[in-house]
């Protein structure tokens, strides 16, 4: 297990490099002059664009600028100082990364909380009505593209509660209250998107299970329905649910750009539509890896979380 | 079709010698030990001979007659097919041997294409060898389906498979391995997915298409019993190794190697005083392919094992009596 | 169900076709005396803050919005398909190659790749297309290398190669019509998501510049100025986009449905 | 009073093309406690639909059911879902299953399962530990074996495992739904006689239910033949084995290659009809070699044809006639 680990986290380090080198090369190899791209709203001389270009370290080889980046990234000040405010890019990271972290995990809980339990029922009474409700809910949750939903629901708590969300972010711990005010919203529209998926696989994976040979056979030796779901098929369907649960993190991700642009919290996703609007390449570059590493992370805990549960996978054992 | 000259120097159509398959499993980017599924045999086929090959799973039968037809890469050995190494053959070679050689696969189930009608899945391969025009084809496809028995033919080319039952589908995969009008046939463990009841049936339709079509016949089994009745040579295997060859007759009525002596006894019969007596059986169940024993193989379960001869000397296989060969350090 | 989505789907894609025919006014004139005014039988769904009138520029609008989407699908899916179905049958070392590049490419969420994209290139309706394009290409690549290796793995492979087939002919009328299904489907479900990449770069200020009335450019300016007095400016195209990313999940859902099956056409 | 009995059994399937008759008024018996029947039948004969009927799980397209099934004295048709659950399931009547290879949960130790109804009924966990290190003995399996997941056994032992689990309430009927159809020869040959002991040790009574007439022979004391879900021949193991009476019955044993003796398998060509449509007359007609003018066009029914012994074919007519002549002179 502890090889196993190991092994795991070693393995996110290329990954992680070679999603840099992805960034890297999309952001400075692709057709686009990015000194242009900066100047592009305001009129400017050549000799300027070329200062920018010398300042910028564009005019050096990729090779070197790459490393230039990566060393940085490396020391902690993830690539510079951002070129709209001076700050460094590091501390803008840092500040964001906590507020979509919390974002992440809230979505998280709702989900499963919600997700689980209507799977179990719908796999439960499969074929009626309120199974047939619960997937129409999930397919149209899940085909409602968050950006309109997000409007959606602000024009609805705007009409109805002339409720507009607070401008000033609070963090847990200066007033817990506001904080879980300004969060709800935007955690339930990105569960919206995400539990769908968690749903649909929760419903599958227990309607696989109970009608297994082994459930037939559980149900010979005398479990009672409820006992072939709670003894058998959960145990199963939780490799699936985490799977999907991993699976689906970039998902979240993407949603997170949206809801936190609409909702005005300061996190990693505003924070790079932000900077992308403001052509601010060190932060846009840097915001990107951090949340590649971010889906990386997650992909990492549901590998072992999936070790744990699923006893067809002891790496250990079948590699001697 | 086939002509003597075109024959091996013993007289065979098929000949394998020491051949060996060894599978490398990948997990991930690692190899994980070596598979020995074939390893070291040696077998002859005669012209219009049908010869069993007797074994249980995981002895490597399956990708014996894999090989001999190269569906699988052949490790080491040779197979010679009517004079010519089969295992270099490459292109418009190979093409023309898979012509001549032919396959019946163990599930009928899975080896027909569920999205090709049975019509067309008879014609592809004369489509394949470029073989006749369209009426030609179609007029071999009813012909063909008439020698299986599965009439009326022209209702039965514009059906799916999945409209079939195993029996009958197991019967469009013989007239699809008889399009080409091949001399050699595998049959691999043609009746193994099929009711216990409707198993002869198949069998002596194949037989009867041998003695008629003068073909030869491998045929893989884990019926000893059918092999009995089926064919005129046996050959036994486990874990990749030759055990017993010889005539049906002798290696099946006579049985030499305790292996084939167990699995002669573990053979249900119909006798309602079977329910008063045990049955001698082999001991365990056989080894992992990857973890093949030192020495005999079958050591670890034979009842009549040589201390201190079996674990560690690999016997070979040996003719113990005229026409009978052996692998066993008993008739040493 | 599938029918009235398959229906609704053909009425915008024409309407998208013949928009500069039946779109009632030119969805760039603008009426000061008509500025904001609620849906009525002269603007069906009102209009914005110049005076414009939001049907004509939702009809419009689809135009940019579904090029765009048909564009980054039609290169992601030709992309992915050729390479997906290409590693699944051939394995090896190719496979483990293009494995390990999608693996890369699938750590980046969705709107992360194409907001990336979209900032190195100019902001142009081809540069949008492009980076939904891209990111969309390792989902294909996946789903069409699963549909092929489980294909590939089937026994009637092997049946047709021992009867001496090659590898053109196993990939052209084995592999292909086997696993066309499922990855057809997968496009179609593919064309929502770009539909809705493209409406949320262009929402986020990263997509489709002006003067193009894309509905993600539409919703953009009627949430920004006057979300509160005027939301039929935002919510008509926005249900407008919604409606049609639904009707193409449910049209995908069906051609992939298990309930189908593989066994094949069934004759009557 | 026999040990079971079920009489008229009628099970139905609801499907897409209508209801679908899998079980057809069948009726059989164990005499006595110990005893063994053998239901034997090609795949499509019903037979698995009658082990659901005696066992309670059915499939969930289950339509109309029909008959008794009385076991040791009780009416099992009379009882509620829960007190056949409380009562008789596992504790009186326990099931091997076909799919023994797939019937453990995968991802739960194979102890835990075996012993499944021990803790469900409240034995500490220990002392279940110790009932399944019992019961594991008994099958030839070791303790070690209980803390292993499904995946790190052979067909085998997984068999084997099933059947320590049958036998951890020490009931007295246990069906054996084709215990060995996915194993390898030799091992057949050992569940076999595994299954041989403990009938005798234990004075078990199995329902033994095989494609493979020739292994029924192992276990069976009686023979049920089916075939289109009807009964086609029941008798004593010894008669029906060494001279069978239905011309069904006859094809099926013909048909088994033997490995001593010169005579070649026989046919039994084609497959059984098509539950949805049935040929009118004898269901074997269109298959059997022996047909002749009644068998088209009305259904035989079960006759006597010797002690205990009961086959449903045209050729036994006379039977018929002298019983209804029989009948008609009581009445």
């Amino acid at each position: 297990m502890t090889r196993y680990l190991v092994r795991r986290i070693a393995l996110i380090v290329p990954t992680a490099f070679a999603a840099s080198i992805v960034v890297f090369l999309v952001m400075r190899a692709l057709p686009g002059d990015v000194a242009l791209a900066i100047l592009a709203d305001t009129p400017h001389t050549v000799e300027i664009r070329e200062a920018l270009r010398d300042e910028l370290g564009l005019n050096d080889p990729l090779v070197t600028q790459y490393l230039r980046w990566m060393a940085s990234m490396m020391s902690g000040r993830f690539g510079g100082a951002s070129l709209e405010t001076g700050e460094p890019v590091g501390t803008i990271v840092g500040r964001q990364l906590s507020v979509t972290a919390l974002l992440a995990a809230y979505t998280v809980a709702v989900s499963l909380l919600v997700a689980v339990p209507l799977g179990v029922a719908a796999a439960m009474r499969r074929g009626t009505v309120f199974d047939r409700a619960v997937q129409g809910f999930a397919a149209g949750s899940l085909a409602v593209p968050t950006v309109f939903a997000s409007l959606l629901l602000v024009w609805v708590l705007l009409r109805l509660f002339r409720w507009s969300p607070p401008i000033i972010y609070s963090s847990p711990g200066e007033d817990l209250l506001e904080h879980a005010e300004i969060m709800i919203w935007p955690a339930l529209l990105l569960a919206a998107a995400y539990l769908p998926h968690l749903l649909r696989v929760t419903r599958a994976r227990l309607i696989d299970v109970l009608q297994s040979d082994y459930a037939d056979a559980a149900r010979a030796r005398g479990l009672s329905e409820l006992g072939v779901v709670v003894r058998h098929a959960l145990p199963n369907a939780t490799v699936a649910l985490i799977t999907v649960a991993g699976l689906q993190f970039g998902t979240l991700m993407s949603g997170a750009l949206v809801v936190e642009t609409v909702f005005g919290l300061p996190g990693l996703g505003r924070g790079i539509v932000h900077a992308a609007l403001a052509r601010d390449y060190p932060v846009v570059q840097s915001a990107a890896v951090v949340l590649v590493v971010l889906v990386l992370c997650a992909n990492l805990l549901v590998d072992l979380a999936y070790a744990v549960v699923d006893p067809r996978v002891h790496y250990e054992r079948r590699a001697s | 079709m086939s002509n003597a000259a075109g024959r091996t120097a013993n007289g065979m159509l098929v000949e394998a010698q020491q051949l060996r398959v060894h599978f490398y499993p990948r997990s991930g980017l690692f190899r994980r030990g070596v598979v020995k599924a074939v390893d070291g045999i040696s077998l002859g086929i005669a012209a219009n001979e049908i010869v069993a090959v007797v074994g249980e799973s995981g002895s490597g039968k399956t990708t014996l007659g894999r090989a001999l037809v190269r569906l699988v890469p052949i490790t080491e050995g040779t197979v010679i097919f009517a004079g010519t190494d089969v295992g270099s053959l490459e292109g418009e070679d190979l093409k023309a041997y898979r012509r001549r050689a032919q396959v019946v696969f163990q599930d009928p189930y899975a080896s027909n294409s569920p999205f090709m009608t049975i019509g067309d899945q008879l014609l592809e391969p004369l489509v394949v060898h470029g073989i006749g025009d369209q009426s030609s084809r179609r007029e071999a496809v009813r012909r063909a389906l008439e020698l299986v028995r599965l009439t009326p033919a022209a209702d039965l080319v514009d059906t799916y498979p999945h409209t079939m039952s195993g029996g009958q589908r197991q019967r469009v995969c013989i007239a699809r391995a008889l399009m080409l009008e091949p001399e050699f046939i595998v049959a691999d463990e043609p009746v193994s997915m099929i009711d216990a009841s409707s198993r002869a049936e198949i069998l002596s339709l194949l037989r009867e298409l041998q003695e008629r079509r003068g073909m030869t016949i491998l045929y893989i089994t884990h019926d000893i019993a059918s092999a009995r009745h089926f064919s005129d040579r046996t050959l036994v295997m486990y874990l990749g190794t030759a055990v017993e060859a010889g005539p049906s007759a002798t290696v099946i009525g006579e049985p030499l190697h305790p292996y084939t002596q167990g699995l002669i006894a573990a053979v249900p019969e119909p006798d309602p005083a079977n329910r008063h007596s045990l049955r001698s059986v082999i001991p365990g169940e056989p080894p992992n392919a990857t973890a093949v024993p030192s020495g005999c193989p079958f050591h670890t379960r034979c009842p009549k094992v040589i201390p201190g001869t079996c674990e560690s000397v690999r016997p070979v296989l040996k003719e113990a009596r005229p026409g009978h060969a052996v692998a066993c350090h008993l008739y040493e | 169900m599938r029918i009235a989505a398959a229906l609704f789907l053909a009425v915008v894609a024409l309407s998208a076709l013949t928009a500069s025919l039946i779109a009632p006014f030119d969805p760039l004139e603008q009426e000061v005396g008509r500025r904001l005014a609620p849906p009525s039988a002269t603007h069906l769904f009102g209009t914005d803050g110049f005076g414009r009138d939001v049907f004509s520029r939702t009809l419009h609008g689809a135009r940019v919005s579904l090029a765009v989407a048909l564009a980054a699908v039609a290169a992601a899916g030709v992309i992915g398909s050729s390479l997906g179905l290409a590693s699944g049958y051939a394995g090896g070392a190719f496979d483990l190659v293009v494995q390990r590049v999608v693996d890369v490419l699938l750590g980046f969420p969705f709107l992360v790749m194409a907001l990336i994209v979209v900032v190195a290139l100019s902001p142009a309706p081809l540069a949008v297309a492009a980076a939904i394009a891209l990111a969309l290409t390792p989902l294909v690549t996946r789903v069409a290398r699963a549909a092929a290796l489980s294909v590939a793995n089937e026994e009637y492979l092997t049946v047709v190669r021992s009867t001496g087939a090659g590898a053109s002919r196993i990939v052209l009328r084995h592999l292909l019509p086997a696993s066309a299904p499922p990855l057809v489907a997968y496009l179609a479900t593919c064309l929502g998501t770009a539909i809705g990449a493209e409406a949320t770069l262009s929402f986020l200020g990263l997509g489709v510049p002006p003067p193009y009335p894309s509905w993600g450019r539409m919703l953009q300016e009627g949430s920004r100025a006057y979300f509160d007095a005027a939301p039929w400016v935002t919510l008509m195209p926005g249900a407008v986009l919604c409606l049609t990313v639904v009707c193409l999940v449910v049209v995908g859902d069906a051609m992939g449905d298990p309930r189908r099956g593989r066994a094949g056409p069934i004759r009557h | 009073m026999a040990f079971l009995e079920a009489t008229d059994l009628l099970l139905e399937y609801e499907t897409p093309r209508g209801a679908l008759r899998a079980v057809d008024h069948v009726s059989f018996a164990i005499e006595e406690p110990g005893e063994t029947l053998g239901i034997i039948g090609e795949s499509g004969s019903g037979k698995t639909s009658m082990v659901s009927l005696v066992t309670r799980v059915l499939p969930r397209n289950a339509g109309k059911v029909g008959g008794r099934i009385v076991y040791g004295g009780r009416d099992l048709t009379a009882l509620s879902a829960e007190q056949y659950r409380r009562t008789v399931r596992w504790s009186e009547i326990a099931v091997v299953f076909q799919g023994a290879m797939n019937s453990f949960n995968p991802v739960l130790r194979i102890g835990p399962q075996v012993g499944e109804r021990l803790l469900l009924d409240g034995m500490p966990r220990a002392k279940a530990a110790a009932e399944v290190e019992r019961l594991f003995e008994l099958v030839g399996l070791t303790a070690d074996v209980a803390r292993a997941y499904p995946h790190e056994l052979s067909g085998g032992m997984k068999q084997r495992a099933a059947i320590a689990s049958a036998l951890s309430l020490n009931p007295s009927l246990v069906i054996l739904d084709e215990p060995t159809s996915a194993l390898d020869v030799s091992v057949q040959a050992q569940i076999m006689n595994l299954l041989k002991r403990l009938k005798w040790e234990r004075r078990l009574s199995y329902l033994f239910i095989t494609h493979d007439i020739a292994l029924a022979a192992d276990l069976a004391d009686s023979i049920a033949v089916v075939h289109a879900g009807e009964l086609r021949e029941f008798g004593p193991a010894d008669a029906v084995l060494t001279s069978p009476r239905d011309p069904y019955t006859e094809r099926l044993l013909a048909s088994i290659p033997r490995i001593h003796g010169e005579q070649r398998p026989g046919f039994l060509a084609g497959a059984p009809p098509d539950p949805m449509d049935r040929p009118a007359g004898c269901r074997f007609r269109p298959r059997c070699p022996r047909a002749f003018e009644p068998c088209a066009t009305r259904p035989p029914e079960l006759v006597e044809v010797g002690e205990r012994h009961l086959a449903r074919c045209w050729l036994y007519a006379d039977e018929t006639r002298r019983r209804q002549a029989r009948e008609g002179a009581t009445s």
